[in-house]
């Protein structure tokens, strides 16, 4: 179910920077699309009973502490990409005057 | 010696905060060369070892794997290594005089560091053992490419970088949840573990998900044909120096990673004979080389034009590696060096002689065969090279993929290959007409060369000359490696 | 934002608490939950605070962009330099167990230098991002 | 052989470094003479220098760049350099007469098609025939188009995508696929092919016939009357003799050596035969169309080309003997008649046949030439374009394929009638246009001209030592 509903996240991002034409509201939609990837990894670290994945004497099935560490390291390429967007995104505001991408005109 | 493959990467690594500190553009530009240089030297000392001694597999931090994360230093990676860094180089050398025109002096420095960054994203995708650090080590390429290529103020530019900046952040995502699917199946990401543990996982939909997803990532990152339509684009408005660069590279970067997740990793599932992939990416890129030829034809800008052909040559390695056989693999990589080394030698001399022109349109290179013989007779003979005329390299291409065609099953669309080529005639024609025939009406000063990018256009059409004549080096290498992936499976 | 009394004080109060607590992070990631990125991110967002509540002019006189870009650079170098002491010993890169006499110790200062080095970078690397966005005049 | 195509690579670079100077012409009839020599010295020691198989790089494997000369390639190689010097000397007068510049580039070019056409002579298999035949397409391509005006780089551009075309579409996958089914590509006695895969020999068949379009077969001829807004010494040495030779001696080559005739005595002989006939048949026809004295010319040449792949592929070896003189013949024949007419167009600008009535009272010497020419081509007696025809119809009876003799009547009958208003209108129509103007015949133009025509006639007289050299080295081993 969990699956579907992260699926269901991937879509929507996905939709959003195909649809839109605002850059921004495009930049929006990519985070969401690489959360709901975040979230997918995180989702196959979880064992069933598992706690956090620091050892203790009296636990011994803990989550899969992996995952969550790459995931960080994706996070901060998302970060990065996100920032690079938005860069770009001013430069492209203070050259064209306008975020709307049908607006923008070559020509 | 076995520290060589840690090198390759930390050494440019290392220079890229001194780079961050220094600044100063001279200084910047002699010790990116070097490290540059030096890195060659390194590729060439790895190559000689590996192909001596067998792969070399280096740990990083001393960790075992499955535990650590490891590079393997293989026949394949010191290929597709050695003709990146040089092309990288080359390219180097002559960016001095090219970006000054078109980069603010206070960020040339970053420049070089993005393309430091991006050649070591490069390296590291080709080297890395541990498939996530290879969806890692594509992102920082694939960042500091974003960068690089909105560097120029073209009229298009930021659109165009904003543009693959999506469509390259999908795929990255894509090929992240792909890595994360077979994670979810396998429990390693090593690259040795997840082939030989691929196999005796379960089958399931998901495996075929992922499939579809690599695919797709994959095929982005290499233009694969319907997916092209970023490369047009950012090399239309790149700086035309990042073009030069990206024309030998980015595009060869999305080939190796398809050779190495569906050749090699997973291999034990067949994944291209088994659901019928190969065959489908076989039609489809039959008919991206046949349109994006018709393209090419119609181009009246030459760094489109370009770009097309390079979609369509691109396809022809595609279609090699589609065929399924060994020798469609060793096609496959001695097109991917050559037409590396053509198309580069074609947008640096475009690059050179028109440095502020973005749009360079076919009639402007009317009556250039006069203002700059040497340049253009090496055009002249890349052209030759593109087209696959004897004594270039492109030549003996051409060879190997209708040599494998025709022992393939699919030897009647050796007919489409050979249709292709010969529209390849006719828009590379086209230009060498434009060059030495037509007359200029517009008496733009000669631009000064320097004697560096000289030295770079005449090292690439060489090399197209002597690959067209001693083949040992892409042949011979080439025949090992798909005998080496072919052999161990037995097929 | 300086005439806000009450954002003024809470903000002086807060700030030392969240460097400590990033500090708190970046030293304890070698054994528990935490880490150079993410201290580097909370120590940022308390340097961050600080400029928007004193501004900008303020937050340049502690940190000078090109003083964020430099100790980024250090980061990163003394993240490398580590790497590269594995290899000047013989070893590989990364390995720290040669760095001090026993290779447990070793290990402690190794992991530690390299994450001092990955927070110094994050952080500078979000407030380079913070002040970029606020001179978007200045290119990245 | 090495010797003598280190020495043309050798001469290209002189010329490069000269290309602006005058004497560059005479340079370029230096080299020619020595290229000559070079033929002769072979010709005389031909013991030493045949059959020696010299490799220089192996490319792929077992794929070498190696050169080997057969008495064939003897014969061509002979004609080939001789009439390049005659042609050389032609030449130097021709472009200064007529004013075109860039005399050095011209020569350079010239010597690299003549250096290629060597090579192709040379080449021990092919592999490095094909190589030079690309060299020599793109190498000849800078000669058509010379006067670099609109119409020659449209006709340069159609010349290209025929040949070049032809030879990546047809010619390369045939090669591949002749290196595939029998592992090597060298040339050797009775062929190389061992399989009795008849489809995939007549697919080869077809495939090499249209992919060497150097031979003119239809339905890929086009490309060589568009050629004809060449330089006339381009027309006449390449178009007349090296290019289109070549393309015709590697066919020969192909025939023999590759296939074997053996094999073709099985299957696919009948379609060299039936290209061949149509191509004489259906050119003959179009020439007689044609006005303008070259075009009707490469017409000519056209059907004169397939006579020679015709009597290779009947297969007898009177047949192939009749061959193998006409390559010879031919090239005499027809490049005194190119050099006439461009002797004519210099001296009188005339260039159509309606407008050569009464020529001969103002160029005795020319026409004179041109009629000893057009005999050879109509294959009269006593010149020795009849030899050849003979010996064809001795191998025609030979093999009995009598239904041959109809086409060959019925192409000289065609021959005659293009060729005869030449003749005709310069001697006895009255000059129209202001007789008055007494042309001096330019010497220096003509005799290179008047030597191969009278070579030509003494050849006649002399063909006894010939046939017995050829009947001995090529039809009886």
């Amino acid at each position: 179910m969990l699956y579907v509903l992260n699926m269901t996240l991937f879509l929507i991002g996905l939709f959003i920077i195909v649809r839109e034409s605002n850059l921004i509201k495009k930049v929006i939609g990519l985070n969401i699309f690489q959360s709901s990837v975040f979230i997918f990894y995180i989702l196959i670290s979880k064992v069933e009973g598992g706690v956090p994945p620091i050892i203790s004497a009296d636990q011994s099935i803990y989550s899969n502490p992996l995952p969550h560490v790459l995931i960080l390291t994706a996070i901060v390429v998302s970060i990065a990409t996100t920032s690079l967007a938005l860069a770009l995104i001013i430069r492209i505001k203070d050259k064209y005057g306008t975020i709307e991408e049908d607006d923008i005109d070559l020509g | 010696m076995n520290q060589i493959p840690i090198l390759i990467i930390t050494l440019p690594l290392l220079l890229t905060p001194i780079l961050l500190l220094i600044r100063k553009i001279n200084i910047v530009y002699a010790l990116t060369l070097i490290v540059s240089f030096i890195n060659i030297s390194l590729i060439l000392a790895l190559g000689a070892e590996v192909y001596n001694n067998g792969s070399i597999i280096y740990e990083l931090g001393g960790w075992p794997a499955p535990i650590g994360i490891r590079l393997n230093a293989d026949l394949l990676s010191c290929y597709f290594l050695t003709f990146i860094n040089v092309i990288s180089f080359l390219c180097l050398v002559s960016s001095k005089d090219i970006i000054k025109h078109q980069i603010h002096e206070d960020n040339i420095y970053l420049f070089y560091i993005a393309w430091l960054l991006c050649n070591i994203g490069f390296s590291g995708i080709v080297l890395t053992d541990d498939i996530f650090n290879l969806f890692v080590f594509l992102e920082i390429s694939s960042l500091s490419s974003y960068f690089l290529i909105s560097q120029a103020n073209y009229k298009g530019t930021l659109l165009a970088a904003m543009q693959y900046l999506f469509i390259g952040s999908i795929g990255a995502v894509f090929i992240l949840l792909a890595i994360g699917i077979l994670y979810a199946h396998t429990g390693t990401l090593n690259m040795h573990d997840l082939a030989m543990k691929i196999g005796q996982a379960k089958f399931s939909e998901s495996i075929v998900f992922a499939l579809g997803l690599l695919l797709a990532g994959v095929g982005i990152k290499s233009a694969l044909f319907p997916l092209h339509g970023w490369l047009i684009k950012t090399y239309a408005y790149a700086p035309s120096i990042v073009t030069t660069y990206f024309a030998g590279t980015s595009t060869k970067i999305g080939v190796y990673i398809l050779l190495r997740v569906f050749l090699d990793i997973l291999n034990s599932i067949n994944p291209l004979e088994y659901y019928g992939l190969a065959q489908f990416i076989l039609f489809i890129s039959l008919l991206g080389v046949f349109l994006s030829t018709l393209y090419a034809v119609k181009q009246k800008e030459v760094k489109k034009m370009l770009a097309y052909s390079s979609v369509a040559q691109l396809g022809y390695i595609i279609i090699a590696i589609m065929l399924l056989i060994p020798d469609g693999l060793t096609a496959s990589l001695i097109h991917v060096v050559n037409h590396s080394i053509i198309k580069t030698g074609l947008f640096l001399i475009i690059a050179v002689i028109f440095i502020n022109n973005q749009n360079v349109i076919i009639e402007d290179l009317s009556g250039l065969g006069k203002k700059y013989p040497i340049l253009m007779s090496c055009f002249f003979i890349l052209g030759l090279g593109l087209i696959g005329l004897p004594i270039t390299s492109g030549f003996i291409s051409k060879w190997y993929i209708i040599t494998a065609m025709l022992k393939s099953e699919y030897w009647y669309f050796t007919f489409i290959v050979l249709l292709t080529s010969f529209m390849t005639l006719s828009y590379v024609w086209v230009l060498i007409e434009k060059i030495y025939f037509a007359t200029n009406d517009n008496d733009d000063a000669i631009n000064n060369i320097s004697i560096y990018q000289m030295f770079c256009i005449i090292t690439l059409t060489v090399m197209t000359i002597y690959l067209g004549l001693e083949t040992s080096l892409t042949s011979g290498i080439a025949e090992n490696i798909s005998n080496d992936f072919y052999g161990v499976t037995g097929k | 934002m300086k005439h806000h009394t009450v954002l003024r004080i809470v903000t002086k109060l807060i700030i030392p608490l969240i460097l400590l607590f990033g500090l708190y992070i970046q030293f304890h990631g070698d054994y528990s939950a935490g880490g150079g990125f993410q201290a580097g991110v909370i120590i940022a967002s308390g340097f961050i605070l600080y400029n928007i509540i004193f501004g900008l002019e303020v937050g340049f006189s502690i940190l000078s962009i090109n003083m964020t870009k430099n100790l980024m650079a250090i980061g990163v170098l003394l993240y490398i330099a580590v790497g590269f002491m594995g290899i000047i010993q013989g070893l590989n890169f990364l390995e720290y167990n040669s760095l001090l006499s026993s290779s447990k110790e070793g290990q402690l200062l190794g992991i530690f230098l390299v994450e001092l080095g990955v927070g110094l970078t994050v952080s500078n690397v979000m407030i380079l991002i913070f002040y970029s966005f606020n001179n978007m005049g200045e290119k990245l | 052989m090495i010797p003598h195509l280190s020495f043309l690579l050798f001469s290209i670079f002189l010329l490069y470094l000269i290309r602006n100077k005058s004497f560059s012409g005479l340079i370029h009839i230096l080299i020619s003479f020595i290229s000559f020599l070079f033929s002769i010295h072979i010709l005389i020691n031909k013991n030493i220098f045949l059959y020696k198989e010299v490799n220089v790089i192996e490319v792929l494997e077992n794929i070498v760049i190696s050169f080997n000369l057969d008495y064939l390639g003897l014969v061509f190689l002979v004609v080939s350099n001789g009439l390049w010097f005659m042609t050389s000397i032609y030449t130097n007068r021709y472009l200064k007469l007529n004013d075109y510049p860039r005399h050095g580039k011209f020569f350079i070019f010239f010597l690299i098609s003549m250096m290629s056409t060597n090579a192709i002579i040379y080449s021990a298999n092919l592999f490095t025939t094909f190589i030079f035949y690309e060299i020599l397409t793109i190498a000849t391509y800078p000669l058509v188009t010379f006067k670099s005006d609109e119409k020659s780089i449209l006709s340069g551009k159609k010349y290209l995508y025929y040949l070049l075309g032809t030879s990546i579409i047809f010619l390369l996958p045939a090669i591949i696929i002749t290196y595939n089914v029998t592992g090597t590509l060298t040339y050797t006695e009775n062929g190389i092919f061992s399989t009795h895969d008849y489809n995939l020999i007549n697919l080869l068949i077809i495939l090499f016939l249209f992919g060497v379009a150097k031979s003119a077969v239809m339905p890929f001829h086009k490309w060589l009357p568009t050629a004809m807004v060449a330089p006339t010494p381009v027309s006449a040495l390449l178009h007349a003799v090296a290019v289109v030779k070549s393309g015709v001696y590697i066919l020969v080559k192909i025939m023999i050596y590759i296939f074997g005739l053996n094999v073709l005595k099985k299957t696919g002989a009948d379609l060299f035969i039936l290209f061949a006939s149509l191509t004489i048949i259906l050119s003959s026809i179009i020439a007689l169309k044609q006005d303008s004295i070259k075009l009707r010319l490469a017409y000519s040449t056209i059907g004169q080309l397939s006579y020679i792949i015709l009597g290779v592929a009947i297969l007898a070896p009177y047949s192939i003997l009749a061959s193998i003189l006409h390559i010879i013949f031919h090239a005499l024949g027809k490049i005194t008649l190119f050099l006439v007419s461009g002797s004519i167009a210099t001296q009188t600008g005339i260039k159509n046949v309606t407008k050569m009535d009464g020529l001969s009272s103002r160029l005795p010497y020319t026409c004179l030439l041109m009629s000893l020419g057009a005999f050879i081509m109509v294959g009269l007696p006593p010149t020795i374009g009849f030899i050849s025809k003979w010996y064809l119809v001795i191998g025609i009876i030979e093999s009995n394929q009598l239904y041959l003799l109809i086409l060959i009547i019925a192409s000289t009958i065609l021959n005659a009638s293009y060729y005869f208003p030449l003749i005709y209108r310069s001697y006895f129509m009255p000059n129209s246009i202001n007789s008055e103007i007494k042309n001096e015949e330019d010497v220096q133009l003509i005799a290179p001209v008047i030597i191969i025509g009278l070579i030509s006639i003494i050849l006649f007289f002399n063909l006894d030592s010939i046939i017995m050299f050829l009947e001995e080295n090529i039809i009886l081993k």
